[in-house]
C-alpha cells in the first residue's frame, strides 16, 4: 500500500511538471499550429525570474506572482517582433524560434553566468499523506498544477475569451468571418503559453539546478505530452501528461532509468501510430 | 453473361449512431452514365467515399469487376481503373498543369506516358493557354476542370464526379456539362449532383438518393416528373 | 509490386524558369565542383580536412533535403542516422579483425541505418504521421538513441565513444591498401559528394521530382489517382537515411572517432539550419549553407567564445525575413528577373 | 600577450569570413616565434560545459602569468591561444586540427570531458602532440602523448573505501550518471568494499538531464544503507542531492565527484555535510596552498575565487609540463615526456609527480566534508597515490 502511495505521488510529480510546461506548448501549437522551439527558453526564464527574485532579496511567492508577468511580456515582445509575420509559413517559425531559443539562452548565460544556480526549497520538509511522508514542496507543486489546469479549463470552457480560443481551433477562418479578431486572440494565445512555461520553470526551479540550457530538456517531452494527449484540448494535456509521467514512474522501479525513458518514448510513437490524432482527440 | 462494371448491394455505413448509408444500390455498365441526384445530406458524398476506397463500408459489398473491393488501401482502387475528382477541387496547386497531368499519367502501370498524351487531354478539357500556369493559380472552373483532366488521362474505367459545377458560373457549367457529354461511352460515369438543370443537360439513368437509400431510379424525364420526388427534393429547393 | 521504371525516364520539355533553374545550378556545381578538385594545388594539410569534414556534413545535409526539399518530411533527429552510420563503422571495423574489415564497416554503416529507417518509417509513414508530428517523433528518436550510445557502453563505448577505428582499406594477400593520407581521403569524399548530388538532382528535376512535389502538395490526390505515396514516402526516408548513414560512416573512418554527440539533438538542429540557409529543396545549396554556417561558426567562435550563439541565432532570423527560401532561391530570384528584363522571349512564364 | 594573439588571429578569420569562399581557407600560416612555447588551450566554453570551463580557464592562466613571470619555461615565454569546443566532438575535432594545423602550437592542454578528450586525441596522437588533460576520469588512457593530472578511480577509491567502511559503515547505495566513469568507479568501489567487508546494497544509473530521482530516492528508504554513493554528475548533480534532501534520507552522502564547485550552484545547507573524496580542497593547510590560494583570489576576484580539485590539477599540469620543458631544454614530445617524469612539483596538493609507466599524476587523497560555506573540513590526509593502470607500461 506505501508503495502505491509513493508510486502515485511520483507519478504525479512528473505528471504536474510536464504539465505546466505542457499546458503552454499546447496552447501554442493546438490554436496557431507553430512549433515554436523557444518554449523552453520561457520556462528557462521563468526559472530565472526566480534567481533573480533570490538575488535582489525577494521570495519564491514573489517570483511566482512576477514570472508570469515576464514570461508574457517575452512573449507579446516575440509575438509582435517576429511570429506574427510568419503565421503562414511553419516551417520559417521553426527556425526563427530556434534562433530566438539560441539568442536567449546566450543572452542568459551573458547575463548571469554559465553556472548554475540552486534555489533552495521555499517549503521545507516532509509532511504526512495517507500514511507517507511525502515532500511538502513536491505536494504544492502537485497541487498548483493541478489548480492551474483547473482554472485554465474554467476560462476556456466559460469566459468569452475562452470562446473565441474554442472557435478559432475548430476553425480559423470561419472564427474570422464571425468577426473574432484571430490576431489578437493569437498574441494573447501567445502570451499566455508563455506565461504558463514561465510558471513551469518556477515551480520546476527548486527541485534541481538553473541553468541556462534548463528548459532544452523539457522541450521534446511536452512535445509529447502534447501530442500524446491530442492537440488541441486540455483535457488532452492532462491525459498526456499523466499517461507519460505514470509510465516513466512506474518503468524507473523495475528497470533501468536510461531503459525506461527511452522505452516511454518508444511507447509514445507507438501510441501515436496507433491514435493519431490522441488518446483524448478534440 | 458477363460481369457488370460496378454492382454495389446494400451497401451500409454508420458513424456511431449516425446510419448515413443504409441499402444503397446501383449497378452500372461499361460506358454507362449514371447521375445520382439527392439533397444535402443525403449521403452522395459517403457512396463515394465507400466506392473509392476513402471509408470502409459497415456492412455491403462493392463489386468491380466481379471482385469484392471493399476495404482495399486506396491507390489500389486507382490502379484498378477508378478515378474520382473530389467536391472541392483537389489538384497539386505547386506543379504547373502539364506537370499535374504527367504526374496522374505515371500513376498508372498500363499506359505509357507520353507528351501527346498529355497535350491530347488538355486540349479535351480547354486549358490549352494554361500549359505552364501553376494549378494553383488557376480560376475555380478551370481546377475543376484540370481535375476531370488528371482523372481521365489513364483511361480509367470508371469516372466517380463529385458535384463537378460546384461554384461554376453558368457559362462554367455549360462548358463542364458538355465536357462531361463528350466523355460519355468512353467511360463509366457516374456523376453526384443537387443542381437539377445540370443533370438535365446530362439526361441520363438518375438514381434518387434520400435518408441513405435508393429513393426512386429512371430515366430522366420519369424522375423528374415523379410528384414524390418533387416533394421531397424540389420542394425543398 | 512493380517497379515502373517510367518515371525516372520520362521528362517534359522544361519552360524557362525550369531551364534557368536548371542552368544556375549546373553552373554553380560545375564552379563549386572545379573548385573542390583544383582545391588541393594550393590548400595545406589542414584546410584540406576541414573542408573535407565539412564536405562529408555537406552531404548529411544533402540528405535531410532529399527527405525534407523533395520528400517534405522535416527530421528532427536526422542526426541519428548520421551517428548510427558512424557508429556501425565503428564497431564492425574495430570488432572484426580481417582484411575487408573497413569496407564491411562501410557497408553496415549504409545498411544499418536503411534498416531502422525502413522500421521506423514503416510505422510512421504507413500510420498516416506528416508534418509536424513527425517532426517531434524523429525528435524524440534522435534523443532515444543518443542515449543508448551513452548508455550501451559494452558495444559504444560509452560516453567518451570509440576510439581506433582503422583507416578505408583491405588487404589482398600480403599487399595492404589503404587510404590513410588526407589527400585520397579528400578525393573519395568529394567523389561520394559529387556524385551523390548529381544522382538527386537528376532524380528529382524529372518526373520523380514533380510526383514527389505532387506528394506533398496533396498527398490525398496523389493516393486517389493510384499512386502508393506511402511506400514512395519511405524509399525516400530510407534512402535519405543510408546516405546520412554513409556519411556517417565516411566521418567514423576520417576522423577515427565515434562520440554520442554524433546522434545528438544539437547536430540534428545544425543539419536542419544548414539546409534552411542553403535553400531547402534545392540539393546544392545544402552544401553551401553547411559551408558557410560551419565557417561562421568556426570564424565567430573563435573571435569571441560568448558571442556566437548569438550571432547564430540572430543570422537564422535575417534568414528568415531576408532569404525566406534560402540562399540558392534568392540567387535564382535575380537571375530569373535579370534574364526576363533582356529576353524578351515569347515563352510563357509561369506566375 | 595572449590578447595580442587572439586579436592577430581573429584579423585573420575576419578576413576568412568576408571572402567566404573555398579560396580563404589558404590563408599562410603567421610565422611564429622561435623563443616562445605556444600552447594551444581548449575548454569548452559555451554549449553543456560552459559551466565547468572557468575552472580550467582561470587556474591555467594563473600558471602561465607566475610562469612567465619567473622567466618562463628554460627561459622562453609562454603564450597561448584559447579555443572553444562547443562541448561537442565535432568542435574538438576541428579546434584541435586548426590549433595544430593552424597555429602550430606547441603542445594542447585543457579540456573536460571524456568525449573531448578522446577527439582531441585522434587529431593530436598522429600530428605527434602532447595532451596535458587535468580531468579526474575513468583511467584507462595509456598513451605517450598523453598526460593527466587528474584522480583516477584508484586513487579516488582504493584508500577512501576502507576509510568509510572503518567510520561510517558497511553498506552503500551507489547512484550514478549512467555513462562510463561512474560505471568503471562502481567496479572498483565493488572490489574494495568488498575487500573491507562492507556490502554494495544497490546500484542505479540516470541518463543526462534526469529530473526526477523519486523513484530511486525511494528505494534507498527502504533499503536504508550505511552510505549513499553519488556519482551523479554535472548539473544533475545538485538535483539529485536536493531531492534526496527533501525525502529528508538519513544515509551518509559520500560521493567522489563533490567539490567547491557546487557550492556556487546549490543551496550550502543542501551540500553541507557530504563526504568526498579529491586529490585536493582549498582548505588543506600547506604553505604552497596557501600561497597558491592567494595568487589565485588576487588575480580572479574572491567571489571568483573557489577553486575545485579540477582546478588545482589544471595549475599542476601547466607547471609541470613547463618545468619539464625546461630540464629537456626542448619542446620535443620524446624529450619532454622523457623528462617530465624526472621531475617533482611542490603543489597544493602536496609534492607531486608523473608516473613514468603510464604518464598519470601520482595525486593526493584527501577525505573532507563540506560545511556550511560550501568548502570542505579535511577529515583524513591519505598523503600521494601511485596512478594504477593494468597491462600500461609505457
Amino acid at each position: 500500500m506505501e508503495g502505491i502511495t509513493y508510486l502515485f505521488l511520483n507519478a504525479m510529480t512528473v505528471a504536474s511538471i510536464l504539465m505546466v510546461v505542457g499546458l503552454g506548448l499546447a496552447i501554442i501549437y493546438g490554436l496557431m499550429e507553430l512549433i515554436n522551439f523557444a518554449h523552453g527558453e520561457f520556462v528557462t526564464i521563468g526559472a530565472y525570474t526566480l534567481v533573480a527574485a533570490d538575488l535582489l532579496g525577494g521570495s519564491f511567492w514573489m517570483a511566482l506572482l512576477c514570472a508570469p508577468i515576464v514570461g508574457a511580456l517575452f512573449g507579446i515582445l516575440m509575438e509582435r517582433v517576429l511570429i506574427r509575420y510568419l503565421y503562414d509559413r511553419p516551417l520559417a517559425v521553426i527556425l526563427a524560434t530556434w534562433g530566438v531559443s539560441l539568442i536567449i539562452r546566450q543572452g542568459i548565460q551573458l547575463t548571469f553566468g554559465a553556472k548554475g544556480f540552486g534555489v533552495s526549497d521555499p517549503l521545507v520538509g516532509t509532511m504526512s499523506i495517507v500514511g507517507v511522508e511525502y515532500p511538502v514542496y513536491r505536494l504544492f507543486l502537485i497541487v498548483t498544477a493541478l489548480s492551474i489546469m483547473a482554472t485554465c479549463y474554467l476560462i476556456i470552457r466559460y469566459t468569452r475569451f475562452g470562446l473565441d480560443v474554442r472557435t478559432v481551433i475548430q476553425d480559423r477562418e470561419m472564427a474570422a468571418c464571425m468577426g473574432i479578431n484571430t490576431r489578437r486572440i493569437n498574441l494573447m494565445a501567445f502570451s499566455a503559453g508563455s506565461a504558463l512555461a514561465a510558471i513551469g520553470g518556477v515551480l520546476i526551479a527548486p527541485l534541481g539546478n538553473v541553468l541556462p540550457h534548463l528548459g532544452l530538456g523539457y522541450l521534446a517531452k511536452s512535445f509529447f505530452v502534447v501530442i500524446v494527449g491530442g492537440v488541441g484540448n486540455i483535457a488532452g494535456v492532462a491525459a498526456g501528461s499523466c499517461l507519460i509521467g505514470g509510465l516513466e514512474t512506474f518503468f524507473n522501479y523495475h528497470i533501468p532509468v536510461s531503459l525506461s525513458q527511452a522505452l516511454v518514448l518508444i511507447l509514445a510513437i507507438v501510441i501515436v501510430r496507433y491514435r493519431p490524432q490522441g488518446i483524448i482527440p478534440k | 453473361m458477363a460481369a457488370k462494371l460496378l454492382e454495389t448491394s446494400n451497401i451500409k455505413k454508420y458513424f456511431g449512431g449516425l446510419k448515413v448509408l443504409q441499402d444503397v444500390n446501383i449497378s452500372l455498365d461499361y460506358g454507362e452514365l449514371l447521375c445520382i441526384l439527392g439533397p444535402n445530406g443525403a449521403g452522395k458524398t459517403t457512396f463515394f467515399n465507400v466506392i473509392s476506397g476513402t471509408f470502409k463500408p459497415t456492412g455491403g459489398k462493392v463489386v468491380f469487376e466481379g471482385k469484392n473491393i471493399a476495404g482495399l488501401p486506396i491507390h489500389k482502387y486507382a490502379r484498378m481503373g477508378i478515378m474520382r475528382k473530389f467536391q472541392v477541387p483537389s489538384i497539386f496547386d505547386d506543379l504547373s498543369v502539364r506537370e499535374n497531368l504527367a504526374v496522374a499519367m505515371i500513376a498508372n502501370r498500363n499506359s505509357a506516358p507520353s507528351n501527346d498524351r498529355i497535350m491530347e487531354v488538355i486540349d479535351i478539357i480547354g486549358l490549352k493557354t494554361f500549359i505552364d500556369t501553376e494549378a494553383g493559380n488557376l480560376a475555380h472552373g478551370q481546377k475543376q476542370w484540370l481535375e476531370i483532366g488528371l482523372a481521365i488521362i489513364t483511361d480509367p474505367k470508371l469516372l466517380l464526379l463529385d458535384e463537378p459545377t460546384a461554384g461554376m458560373t453558368a457559362d462554367e457549367t455549360a462548358k463542364t456539362a458538355s465536357l462531361i457529354n463528350s466523355l460519355r461511352g468512353q467511360y463509366a460515369i457516374i456523376v453526384i449532383e443537387h443542381d437539377m438543370h445540370f443533370v438535365r443537360a446530362l439526361n441520363s439513368y438518375t438514381i434518387i438518393l434520400h435518408k441513405g437509400t435508393n429513393f426512386r431510379e429512371g430515366s430522366f424525364s420519369q424522375i423528374e416528373s415523379d410528384p414524390e420526388v418533387k416533394e421531397i427534393y424540389m420542394g425543398r429547393k | 509490386m512493380k517497379w515502373n521504371p517510367i518515371i525516372f525516364r520520362f521528362k517534359l520539355p522544361p519552360t524557362l524558369k525550369q531551364l534557368v533553374d536548371e542552368r544556375i545550378w549546373l553552373v554553380a556545381f560545375i564552379g563549386l565542383a572545379g573548385l573542390l578538385l583544383a582545391y588541393p594545388l594550393w590548400a595545406d594539410g589542414y584546410s584540406l580536412n576541414l573542408v573535407r569534414d565539412m564536405l562529408i556534413f555537406g552531404i548529411v545535409a544533402l540528405s535531410l533535403d532529399w527527405l525534407w526539399g523533395k520528400g517534405g518530411m522535416l527530421s528532427f533527429g536526422h542526426a541519428a542516422f548520421f551517428g548510427i552510420g558512424a557508429y556501425s563503422m565503428a564497431i564492425t571495423s574495430i570488432n572484426l579483425d580481417w582484411g575487408f574489415s573497413s569496407l564491411l564497416g562501410l557497408f553496415a554503416s549504409v545498411a544499418i541505418p536503411g534498416i531502422i529507417a525502413l522500421l521506423i518509417g514503416y510505422f510512421l509513414i504507413f500510420a498516416g504521421v506528416r508534418g509536424a508530428y513527425f517532426v517531434i517523433v524523429t525528435l524524440a528518436i534522435g534523443i532515444v538513441s543518443q542515449q543508448a550510445a551513452i548508455s550501451w557502453v559494452s558495444v559504444t563505448g560509452g560516453d567518451s565513444g570509440l576510439l581506433g577505428i582503422p583507416p578505408l582499406g583491405f588487404t589482398l594477400g600480403d599487399h595492404r591498401f589503404q587510404l590513410d593520407n588526407s589527400l585520397s581521403l579528400y578525393y573519395v569524399v568529394l567523389t561520394v559528394a559529387l556524385l551523390s548530388l548529381l544522382f538527386l538532382w537528376q532524380l528529382s528535376r524529372g518526373l520523380y521530382g514533380n510526383l514527389l512535389k505532387g506528394i506533398e502538395n496533396n498527398e490525398k490526390r496523389a493516393q486517389s489517382l493510384g499512386h502508393n505515396t506511402s511506400l514512395h514516402l519511405l524509399i525516400v526516408m530510407i534512402s535519405s537515411a543510408m546516405l546520412a548513414g554513409l556519411a556517417g560512416g565516411l566521418y567514423a573512418s576520417c576522423t577515427g572517432f565515434v562520440a554520442p554527440d554524433l546522434l545528438s539533438l544539437m547536430l540534428s538542429t545544425e543539419i536542419f539550419v544548414w539546409v534552411a540557409v542553403g535553400g531547402r529543396g534545392t540539393l546544392l545549396g545544402p552544401f553551401i549553407g553547411a559551408f558557410i554556417i560551419m565557417r561562421l561558426q568556426q570564424v565567430v567562435s573563435s573571435i569571441s567564445t560568448g558571442l556566437w550563439p548569438l550571432v547564430i541565432g540572430a543570422i537564422f532570423i535575417i534568414i528568415v525575413f531576408v532569404f525566406p527560401d534560402g540562399i540558392l532561391p534568392f540567387i535564382r530570384k535575380f537571375v530569373v528577373r535579370f534574364k526576363l528584363l533582356f529576353e524578351k522571349s515569347g515563352v510563357k512564364h509561369g506566375r | 600577450m595572449s590578447k595580442k594573439i587572439n586579436r592577430r588571429e581573429a584579423l585573420k578569420t575576419i578576413g576568412a569570413a568576408v571572402a567566404i569562399s573555398a579560396t580563404s581557407f589558404g590563408v599562410p600560416t603567421l610565422l611564429k616565434a622561435a623563443d616562445t612555447i605556444k600552447i594551444g588551450f581548449m575548454a569548452p566554453l559555451t554549449g553543456f560545459g560552459a559551466l565547468a570551463a572557468p575552472y580550467i580557464q582561470r587556474p591555467f592562466e594563473l600558471a602561465v602569468e607566475q610562469i612567465n613571470a619567473q622567466g618562463g619555461a628554460g627561459g622562453r615565454k609562454l603564450e597561448f591561444v584559447t579555443e572553444d569546443t562547443q562541448s561537442s566532438t565535432k568542435g574538438t575535432i576541428e579546434k584541435t586540427r586548426m590549433l595544430i594545423g593552424r597555429n602550430k602550437v606547441d603542445v594542447l592542454m585543457g579540456l573536460i570531458y571524456s568525449m573531448e578528450r578522446k577527439a582531441a586525441l585522434t587529431v593530436s596522437i598522429p600530428n605527434n602532440k602532447l595532451l596535458v588533460y587535468p580531468t579526474f576520469y575513468e583511467g584507462d588512457e595509456c598513451n605517450r602523448n598523453l598526460i593527466c593530472t587528474g584522480q583516477i578511480p584508484n586513487q579516488s577509491i582504493d584508500k577512501f573505501v576502507p576509510w568509510l567502511m572503518q567510520n561510517v559503515g558497511k553498506t552503500v547505495y551507489i547512484l550514478g550518471s549512467d555513462y562510463l566513469w561512474p560505471r568503471t568507479c562502481t567496479e572498483h568501489i565493488e572490489k574494495a568494499v568488498k575487500a573491507s567487508g562492507g556490502k554494495i546494497v544497490g546500484v542505479e544509473y540516470f541518463p543526462f538531464g534526469t529530473y526526477d530521482f523519486a523513484p530511486a530516492l525511494l528505494k534507498v528508504k527502504d533499503v536504508n544503507p550505511d552510505m549513499v554513493w553519488t556519482m551523479v554528475v554535472g548539473s544533475d548533480t545538485s538535483t539529485v542531492i536536493k531531492q534526496y534532501r527533501s525525502f529528508n534520507l538519513k544515509p551518509q552522502l559520500v560521493s567522489n565527484a563533490v567539490d567547491e564547485m557546487w557550492a556556487t550552484f546549490m543551496p550550502k545547507e543542501d551540500l553541507t555535510g557530504i563526504i568526498s573524496d579529491q586529490s585536493y580542497f582549498m582548505t588543506r593547510n600547506s604553505s604552497a596552498n596557501s600561497v597558491f590560494v592567494k595568487a589565485y583570489q588576487d588575480k580572479f576576484g574572491v567571489e571568483n575565487g573557489l577553486i575545485p580539485a579540477l582546478a588545482e590539477a589544471m595549475y599542476c599540469g601547466t607547471w609541470l609540463y613547463a618545468k619539464a620543458v625546461a630540464k629537456a631544454g626542448s619542446t620535443d614530445n620524446e624529450k619532454v615526456v622523457k623528462a617530465i617524469s624526472q621531475i617533482q612539483f611542490d603543489a597544493p596538493q602536496g609534492p607531486v609527480s608523473i608516473m613514468a609507466c603510464n604518464n598519470h599524476m601520482r595525486t593526493n587523497s584527501l577525505i573532507g566534508k563540506t560545511r556550511e560555506d560550501g568548502l570542505f573540513d579535511i577529515l583524513a590526509d591519505q598523503g600521494m597515490t601511485d596512478p594504477n593502470i593494468p597491462n600500461c607500461s609505457l
